[in-house]
């Protein structure tokens, strides 16, 4: 089975964003001064093969913690469909 | 709360006591933690640091200040120094090292002085291993991401690879400043009546108790150990640095320090301190970015980007118009006093009470208990070594490819190092040599180490280390101006480790000061160690010279179809530590190249004298794999071939791959032999081949390889 | 020539441009913050220089391309005004859409930064006046973001308008993947707008400016501008 | 009203994704075979004040119009949840 896996990932709290902090300034100079925060992070999306949902998911976590994410400094969430 | 948490010793727990007259309430405590703490303080090399003489008729500014600074003439003067990022870089190697560069480079900027060039000093493990390789990657990106942003060039530096360093990699940073005589910024010239201003990033949570942090030997779960890691902002470096040359050129600093290890405590106890002031700091007026921050929490945050600037208060809304335009926070947190206390009041309510000076130089020192090591009596001898005929091209390639020799461009090209258009001589050769446009001079930099001839003898080895990094230098015609250096070592509390500790410093010390080299700036790295395993010592030396013309520079790498090929200095080299031991036995074993003063001093006026005589097309001082790979370097720069031809007497290792000592290869041109001979007579000289057309290095009676096959092993 | 050189925050290659432009061409050169709404009277050159404006945080020259000064700059350009924008100063025009295509992260996804050579494709411009064609120029490139990418009808479009101004050779002019040090389209080093008065590169001519540098290919250019100018070519 | 939204930024189809290509390769070396596919984009969290979820989502969509997507190579997606 092919399962489409979302996996965002964002700056843990109290983790400086610096590029944020630079696009917040930027939009607020372009008078978007209803913008209170920005965070910026990334949008991981995977294509796993996998007997069922559940494995797809570890599999997923296991990537995440061995490349995709540093976790000293980022957190994620997954999210998971099943396409075929 | 106990003394032992914030890790202070008993005696120091009493020492404080007694310096008080009182017990501390628990933000004294803890800030006096990070401030005694061996990485604020200081306190077990002290006493060696005094063996350095940092007098010279170039100095300006010695040891004290954020960098050293020796005179460049015309007015102008170059301010630089080194420091060490080797345990935020282990643990998280992007924005360890990035921070590594930001830290150095405001340093630079504290003492009035505009960032022209870094460099840095890379030590990795040897073996290939998954985590070697990420480590490094992380690294070398980090410094490249950070110094890249803001825009100043990283020149040069040094990348040695030993198992010893896996995972304890060593990140040192330096980096090298121009600043008008007149200008410069010192953290003594406080005044009572007069504004703090911290100006800069937000302050958070980052790196609390980060500088207790690099005190102690990694725990075997370091991610666990850690505080929050400190994230560099480049961009905001950048700002901050216009920011305050703008101030500057207003003249409106009067006193100003960055913001490293232990944040607001250290900028402003030590403006305190230096000024013979007291410091007020208001915790509540400091800009934070997180919430429900602690009066403590604020004053040792180690948040990035934040320069302590002092001024008039009268000035303070030109600081704050100047810092809004670079788009930096800007708040008045304190005021310079005269009762020589260091205050953190928060709300109206006096939190921290503790005299300037006890902050910043209170600590005692300590003195660990030193003894020789017993290792040192078993490796004095080493096995004898015979040429190994039909092993020698096997041997000359390994060498070759050794990654302690191999072409270093995967590194430094990942580093912008032509930026602000004064790299005259990159990355790539034995030393970098920038101009200031300033004074139509140039600086020529090197940044060396010899940890394995430090292991082996101590204090020989310290002197190598120095000597390696000045004679590149004397043979392409500079003068040395300065230095600065980074102790990187393992726990002192090992009478070993601090015996030898001693030793390499005094070897170091003794050798800089018989060259006339001021030692203006440095860093003391320990602690450098994880469960079962420490660094070899490792005294990094970075070294500024200055060239008056380029008319005087003599390059390497630039061989000249016809020229002659000498070797000057003793024939024969040293086998202990050298490569060819390391890559054909397991043990270490035997003396190091031994420090003779006479022998580099005589190298030294020679050497320069070759230079100006303009007699050589080439030079190459003989380093790491000796003789063999010294000439390889040059045929693959130069893309030459060269045929070498020496007696059987001297077809053995210690000519061919023997280290240290002061020996070169010069590339003479053919006219000039007489001139060449003159100068070098009596020291050690022997012509040893020809410069040819054809792309091919043959060592006549032994081998030869052609130019394709060297430069591919080279090439990574 | 008076020229302009404008300075964002995070902008590092402004001094280097004004050094380079007044020593070789002794052009008459200032800086313009970015937050101007005007370019000053006479402006003969707007250069758009290197470094990381913002950080480069977003995408590269995104942020720049937002401030005040492009309008009055999207305004010169369109009264055919020289506009050239240098590596950031490139994607920052791009970002901008003066100028097509955006650039993406090096192929090899780390910074590079080394000599390069490119190949002048088109001397019919005022940046390229004093050029021969297929001109092989050294300059250093120093970017993370340089690997020139437009979606295939729009590259078509750009290669019939023959608006592909320096391309990545080897010494000799050869282009291959060998030359194309971050995987450019095409090895696309350097395009100009329809109208020809806006140029952008990504290798640096002001780091190749002076012999003592290691080459002056990149004075070529400033050249080409001071000669055009003084011609009174118009676009 | 405070409107958290999330907006996920993508690469068009036919974008190289250098990136994502690389990290495929890092994460097949190490035995993550049944990856058949990543791409990485951008995962953007805004806090915007605003009267109802339309004005939010629309003040959202200019945004991401003048600076943080470039339609040029990106799409994007939105997703509005309300706050307080
Ligand atoms: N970490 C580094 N950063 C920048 N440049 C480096 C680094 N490591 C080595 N280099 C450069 O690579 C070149 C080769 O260094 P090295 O292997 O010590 O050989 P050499 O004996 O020729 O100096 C030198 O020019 C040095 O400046
Ligand atoms: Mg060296």
């Amino acid at each position: 089975m092919l399962y489409h896996i979302k996996v965002l990932v964002f700056l843990k709290d109290g983790v400086l964003d610096t590029q944020g902090k630079a696009v917040l300034g930027s939009l607020h100079r372009m008078n978007y001064t209803d913008l209170k925060d920005i965070r910026i992070g990334k949008y991981l999306q995977l294509w796993v093969e996998a007997s069922d949902e559940d494995t797809a998911r570890n599999r997923v976590k296991a990537m995440c913690s061995d490349l995709l994410v540093n976790n000293l400094i980022e957190d994620y969430t997954i999210e998971v469909d099943e396409l075929s | 709360m106990n003394y032992k948490a914030v890790g202070l010793r008993e005696e120091e727990y009493q020492a404080i006591k007694e310096l008080l007259g009182r017990e501390p309430n628990e933000s004294e405590l803890r800030i006096l933690g990070v401030m005694w703490s061996e990485h604020c303080s200081y306190k077990s090399t002290r006493p060696l640091l005094k063996m350095f003489n940092s007098e010279g008729k170039y100095v300006i500014q010695g040891p004290g200040e954020n960098a050293g600074i020796v005179d460049i003439g015309d007015g102008w003067a170059a301010a630089f120094k080194v420091e060490s990022h080797n345990h935020p870089s282990a643990v998280e190697p992007y924005q360890g090292a990035a921070t590594g560069v930001g830290g150095i480079i405001r340093d630079i900027l504290a003492v009035g002085a505009w960032p022209t060039a870094c460099l840095d000093g890379l030590f990795f493990g040897k073996t290939p291993r998954n985590s070697t390789l990420s480590l490094m990657d992380g690294i070398v990106s980090g410094i490249g991401g950070y110094g890249n942003a803001v825009g100043v060039p990283t020149v040069g530096g040094k990348t040695f690879f030993d198992d010893s360093y896996e995972g304890n990699p060593l990140v040192n940073a330096m980096c090298v400043g121009i600043v008008s005589q007149e200008k410069i910024i010192t953290s003594k010239t406080a005044k009572a009546g007069q504004l703090a201003v911290l100006i800069g990033s937000r302050t958070g949570r980052d790196g609390i108790a980060g500088a207790a942090f690099a005190s102690a030997e990694l725990a075997e779960d370091t991610k666990s150990s850690k505080p929050q890691v400190q994230i560099g902002d480049p961009f905001v470096e950048k700002l901050l640095i216009e920011c305050c040359h703008e101030l500057l050129r207003e003249k409106l600093i009067a006193s100003m320090q960055d913001m490293g290890a232990a944040g607001i405590t250290s900028s402003a106890s030590e403006i305190a301190a230096k000024s013979g002031t007291g410091i007020y700091i208001y915790a509540d007026k400091v800009p934070t970015r997180d919430e429900n921050m602690t009066p403590w929490e604020i004053a040792l945050s180690e948040s990035q980007e934040r320069m302590l600037v002092i001024i008039e208060p009268e000035n303070y809304e030109r600081v704050e118009k100047c810092a809004q335009k670079w788009l930096l926070e800007c708040a008045p947190i304190g005021e310079v006093t005269d009762d020589g206390r260091f205050k953190i009041i928060n709300n109206g309510k006096t939190v921290v009470d503790l005299p300037a000076e006890m902050v910043g130089g209170g600590c005692p020192e300590i003195h660990w208990p030193s003894q020789k090591p017993a290792y040192l009596e078993s490796i004095e001898t080493e096995r004898a070594y015979t040429l190994p005929q039909d092993a020698f091209r096997d041997i000359c390639l390994s060498i070759i490819s050794d990654p302690n020799v191999k072409d270093k461009s995967w590194i430094y090209e990942q580093y912008d190092h032509t930026v602000q258009i004064n790299t005259v001589v990159g990355p790539g050769n034995p030393v970098s040599v920038i101009r200031v446009k300033e004074n139509n001079k140039f600086l020529a930099l090197t940044m060396d180490c010899a940890p394995w001839s430090c292991w082996l003898d101590p204090y020989n080895g310290g002197a190598e280390s120095f000597l390696k990094a000045a004679r590149p230098l004397w043979a392409c015609g500079a003068e040395i101006l300065g230095m600065t250096d980074c102790l990187n070592y393992p726990s002192p509390e090992s009478p070993e480790n601090y015996w030898i500790l001693t030793e390499t410093v005094r070897g170091l010390a003794q050798t800089a000061k018989d060259m006339d080299c001021p030692v203006v700036s440095g860093n003391v790295s320990l602690y450098n160690e994880s469960p079962g395993k420490k660094i070899l010592p490792s005294p990094l030396v970075g070294l500024v010279g200055l060239l008056e013309t380029m008319e005087e520079f003599l390059p390497s790498g630039e061989l000249e179809e016809g020229d002659v090929l000498f070797l000057v200095g003793p024939k024969k080299g040293f086998l202990a530590g050298s490569l060819f031991q390391r890559l054909l036995d397991k043990s270490i074993q035997g003396k190091p190249a031994q420090y003779t003063p006479t022998a580099e001093i005589s190298f030294k006026e020679r050497a320069l004298r070759t230079a100006k005589d303009k007699c050589c097309s080439s030079v190459r001082v003989i380093g790491s794999g000796g003789l063999v790979t010294a000439i390889a370097k040059e045929c693959v720069f130069a893309q030459k071939g060269a045929s070498i031809n020496l007696k059987s007497e001297h077809l053995v290792p210690e000519v061919l791959f023997g280290e240290g000592g002061p020996r070169a290869i010069y590339s003479v041109k053919p006219d000039k032999i007489a001139i060449f001979e003159h100068i070098w007579q009596d020291f050690g000289l022997l012509k040893i081949g020809t410069v040819q057309k054809e792309k091919t290095l043959e060592f006549l009676g032994l081998s030869s390889f052609s130019l394709l096959e060297i430069t591919s092993c080279w090439r990574r | 020539m008076k020229a302009c050189v404008v300075v964002f925050p995070g902008s590092n290659c402004d001094r280097d441009v004004i050094h380079s432009l007044s020593t070789r061409v002794k052009a008459n050169v200032s800086a313009l913050w970015y937050e101007e709404h005007k370019l000053p009277q006479d402006t003969d050159l707007v250069v758009l220089p290197g470094g990381f404006s913002y950080g480069d945080y977003l995408r590269c020259g995104a942020m720049a391309a937002t401030a005040p000064i492009l309008n009055a700059i999207k305004g010169y350009a369109e009264g055919g005004g020289l506009v050239l924008g240098i590596c950031n100063g490139f994607q920052i025009l791009t970002e901008a859409r003066l100028l097509p295509g955006a650039l993406l992260a090096n192929k090899n996804l780390k910074f590079i930064c080394r000599q390069c050579a490119v190949r002048a494709e088109r001397t019919d411009t005022p940046f390229t006046s004093n050029l021969q064609t297929g001109q092989v120029l050294k300059m250093p490139i120093a970017h993370h973001e340089g690997l020139y990418f437009l979606p295939p009808n729009d590259l078509k479009q750009i290669l019939a308008n023959k608006q592909v101004v320096f391309r990545y050779c080897n010494n000799d002019g050869t282009i291959d993947d060998k030359s194309n040090p971050n995987g450019s389209v095409d090895n696309i080093a350097g395009v100009i707008n329809k109208g020809g008065n806006v140029l952008g590169l990504m290798p640096h001519p002001e780091r190749a400016s002076e012999k003592i540098l290691g080459s002056e290919d990149g004075g070529l250019i400033w050249d080409s501008i001071a000669s055009w100018l003084k011609k009174g070519g118009r676009c």
